[in-house]
Parts: C-alpha cells; structure tokens; sequence
C-alpha cells in the first residue's frame, strides 16, 4: 500500500476508537459495500485498532497509530500499524466458544470476529513497525 | 456526550437492562459494572433490550459471556431483546444466538421467564 | 499546531468530503460539544474542505488534502491544508442574501456558514501550503 | 450505497420533493436537477419536505437560492417541511428562514398553497 487513499493519525486512546470506525464504515460504503457489511467491515477495524491500543501499546496513551484505508480494483484494505510491542501472530489463541464461557476466559474474540467479518487477516513487520492488514472483498 | 448509558428497571421478577448508546472497549466498564452490580443483588432474570444499541465490539461480547455463568449456576439467565441488524449479525457470527436466548420483543423475553420457571439454561 | 490529535490524509475528491464531516463530527463530540453543534462544526470543516477541492485544486482529482483536528484546553482548533492554487482570502466576497437571490448568483455561502459557526476562521501560507484554520471554543 | 435520492410526488396542485439522504458539493447536482427539471415542467408549487434530508451544506442552499426566482417569477413558490434541528439550525443561520415558508408538517406546507391561491411571494 503506496499511497493509500484514506491515511489517519491518532495517538493509542480508546475514546478514539468510534473515529477508526466511522472512517472506516465511510470509505467502505464508498467502496460499494452495502450499510451492514460496512459497519461489520468497521467493527474489524476496530477491533485491530483496539488490540494495537490495548496490546501493543499496553497502558500508554500516546503511543502513535496509523490507519489506511484504501479501494483497489477488488478489494477493501484496510492497514493499522503501530511502533509498539512487537506482536507474534502464531501465539494468538483460537476460540472455542463453549470452552471459553465454562472458564470464563476472556479475550480472542476480537481476533475470532476479525477473522469471520474479512477475507484476509494479516500481520506482519514493516519498517520498525507492526502492521495488521485486513482485506474484504468487494461485489 | 455519553457514549453509554445503562438503564435498569425491574417488571416484577425480572430486570430489563437498557444499554443507550455502544459498548466497545472504551466503554465497557460501565456495562460490566452494572452487568456485576445485578449479580451482586442477586437480580438474576436479566432481559438486555438492544433497542437503542447501536453497536458491540468484543469487549462488549466478553463482558457477557464473562458473566452468563454466574448468572445461571444461580438459577438466572441473561436473555436479549430487539437487537439491529448489525448487532444481530454480530452474535450470529460468533454463535452467540446458540448461546442466548434472544427475542424479537422486550415482552417476549419478559414473559419466557415466567413460562420457564426461573429460566436457567440456554435455549 | 504541531503534534494535532488526529490527522487525516486524503485526495480532492468529493465523495470524500463526508469523511471529513464524520472525522470532525467525532472528535467534537469527544472535546465534550453536543450533538447539534458538533454537527455544524463539521459543515464548516466540509465546507473548508470543498473549497479546497473545487477551488484550490479546481478539477484535479488527486490533490492532496490534509484535515488536522486538535482539542486544546478551551478551543477545538480544524486545519485544512493544500497544496493548490494560492488563496487570497481578501478577495473572498461578502454575501447578502436578498441580493444574491436577486442575481441568481452562486457561491459565497460557504465562507458565510463557516464564519457563523465558528469563533474563527483565517486563511495562511504555510511551508508551501495553503492553511484554513478553524476554531471553535469549547463549553 | 446512495448518497442521495430525490422522489417526486404530485398531490393536488402542489409537487412534493423527497430527498434522502444529504445535500453538498458531492451530491447536489443531482438535486439541482431535480428542481431544474420541476421548473421546466412548470410544477412551480413545490414543498420539499425533508424529514429525510439528513444534513444541507451551502452547496445545496445554492440551489434553492439560484431556482426560486425562476419558481416566484412564474407564480410559484417553494416551501419547506419537516427540516430536522441540524438543517433547520442551518436555515436560520443563514436567513433562509426569512426568505422561505418553513413548516412543522407535509400537510401544513401543502395546505398553504391553498389558502394563498398560487402562492407567490416569500412569508
Ligand atoms: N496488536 C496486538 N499486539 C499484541 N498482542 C496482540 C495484538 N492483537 C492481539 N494480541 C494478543 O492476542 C490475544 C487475543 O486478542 P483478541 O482476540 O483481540 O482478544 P482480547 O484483545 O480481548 O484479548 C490478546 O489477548 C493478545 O494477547
Ligand atoms: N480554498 C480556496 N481556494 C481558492 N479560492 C477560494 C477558496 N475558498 C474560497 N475561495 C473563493 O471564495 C469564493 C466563495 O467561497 P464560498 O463561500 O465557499 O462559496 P462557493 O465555494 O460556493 O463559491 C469562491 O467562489 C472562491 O472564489
């Protein structure tokens, strides 16, 4: 992602987490979604923005954040990169659900529900940086 | 502006939750807080009505499921009401609609514990 | 304005011009403005922006805008900046209203609007670009 | 997506105009077109009503101002209803109270038509 059409910057603050979401619901309508994909395509994006928040930058609330959001030909990609703790994809844990209630476990939804709303889910290093990559299709 | 508010109000054995507004990780606390101070006072027949809830992120998912259990190993149970589309794909995508109960209207979910008896259990 | 809160990069398009509204919307609600003038902020910032896009970059589609949106102690501050044709804001012209209908012209609106709805509206050159900042006091 | 619809309905005398959605600088020329196309059809008693007009910007105000001479000229007017707080905020911002009939319901908008036979002239 060169240059993306939509670029933000904002510093690691949960209370900027509905910002992420409705850059995201717009450019995606823009993109041809309809209403409830977008809004769901938003909810991943935010739950990535909440895990660089509350994870990578664990605590501190001006760590900086980036989100790009771009349309290609066929795709929605959106990209939240941040210079905190360096994250290992494979230590993230799989969800199972009944599992998960009976040991009143918390945490790995976010990752599940990126996983069941995009079509791709990638992290990655880039230049000192974390990068999440989360791709949809578009119709 | 509030991002959240939580209403409560009890209709005979039952108390209807009243979430305005989202619950995401910013603002999670204040429904958990609340989810725990019914717990607490052991009002047990908890109806969530989702009408004015915009949206949920998994944080807001979390502090459900982490509290469910509790809730019917004491013999209650935590049902929803008029969940949007939106939210509604939500719990769908994450099998939660097989872990609920959840009904189209306020009154249906009130009146499912009184046909059940105290209501514990999943559907 | 050095380090703004939230910053966003985007090209001169249009369509893009409710990103703008939705960004300002947001971070407004979050200086602690109600939803009514929240709002209104916004359609200064849109407007400020479609200025950027129909004036300054006149036709180019790929001009690159810059929204910045900061919230100081007693002020919600909005810049705009491009790198477009040079801006005299002298030349910008007054409007009346019952004239204007009068002789079916257009234009003018914008600036008016910005000017009610916000405590300050200025125009500047900075490092190349061309700057509208915005300034709304906060309750 | 669609940013903005614009239905037109006749009632009686009077042409109603429904816009949904939003009005500015992306969008207006489809609802420049719209009155254009009224003017030229000489349905020249227009209500728009804009209970789903969810915002205006100065874009969309200009082409109400750049049409209503036309409309007046002729013996028309344009009148409005059901403008939501943001966009009725707007209006008065602007003066355009002054300069338009502005009413609470549909109904009041197209009754006054009525009562003033044709209806030129601002209020
Ligand atoms: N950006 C990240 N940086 C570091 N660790 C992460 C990141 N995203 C996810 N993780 C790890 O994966 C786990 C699961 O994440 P998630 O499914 O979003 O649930 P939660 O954030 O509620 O724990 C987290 O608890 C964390 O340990
Ligand atoms: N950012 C800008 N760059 C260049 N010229 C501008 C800019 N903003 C405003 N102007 C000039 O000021 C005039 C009035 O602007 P405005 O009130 O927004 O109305 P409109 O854009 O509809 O003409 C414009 O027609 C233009 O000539």
């Amino acid at each position: 992602m060169s240059a993306p059409l939509v670029r933000v910057s904002f510093p690691s603050q949960t209370r900027l987490l509905g910002l992420v979401r409705g850059v995201v619901t717009e450019v995606a309508l823009q993109a041809g979604l309809e209403r409830e994909p977008a809004e769901q395509v938003a909810l991943a994006a935010e739950e990535a923005a909440t895990n660089v928040i509350e994870h990578a930058y664990a605590g501190v609330s001006d760590g900086p954040v980036e989100l790009r959001v771009d349309i290609t030909p066929g795709e929605l990609v959106i990209e939240l990169l941040d210079q905190g703790r360096e994250v290992d994809p494979r230590a993230v844990p799989r969800v199972d659900l009944e599992r998960y209630q009976r040991e009143r476990r918390r945490g790995g939804l976010g990752l599940h529900l990126m996983g069941r709303i995009m079509d791709g889910v990638a992290f990655s290093r880039r230049e000192g940086c974390n990068v999440c990559r989360l791709t949809r299709r578009l119709p | 502006m509030s991002e959240l508010t939580v209403e409560t109000r009890d209709l005979e054995q039952v108390t209807l939750v009243y979430p305005r507004g989202f619950i995401n990780a910013h603002t999670v606390r204040l429904f958990e807080g609340e989810l725990r101070r019914l717990v607490e006072q052991r009002r047990l027949r908890i109806v969530l009505n989702c009408a004015d809830l915009a949206y949920i992120a998994s944080a807001g998912l979390g502090a459900i499921l982490g509290s469910i259990e509790e809730i019917r190993e004491q013999g209650g149970d935590l049902r929803l009401s008029e969940l949007n589309p939106t939210v509604r794909g939500i719990f769908e995508m994450l099998g939660f609609d097989r872990l609920y109960r959840i009904y189209a209207s306020e009154w249906e979910a009130v009146s499912s514990f009184a046909a059940t008896e105290g209501g514990a259990g999943t559907a």
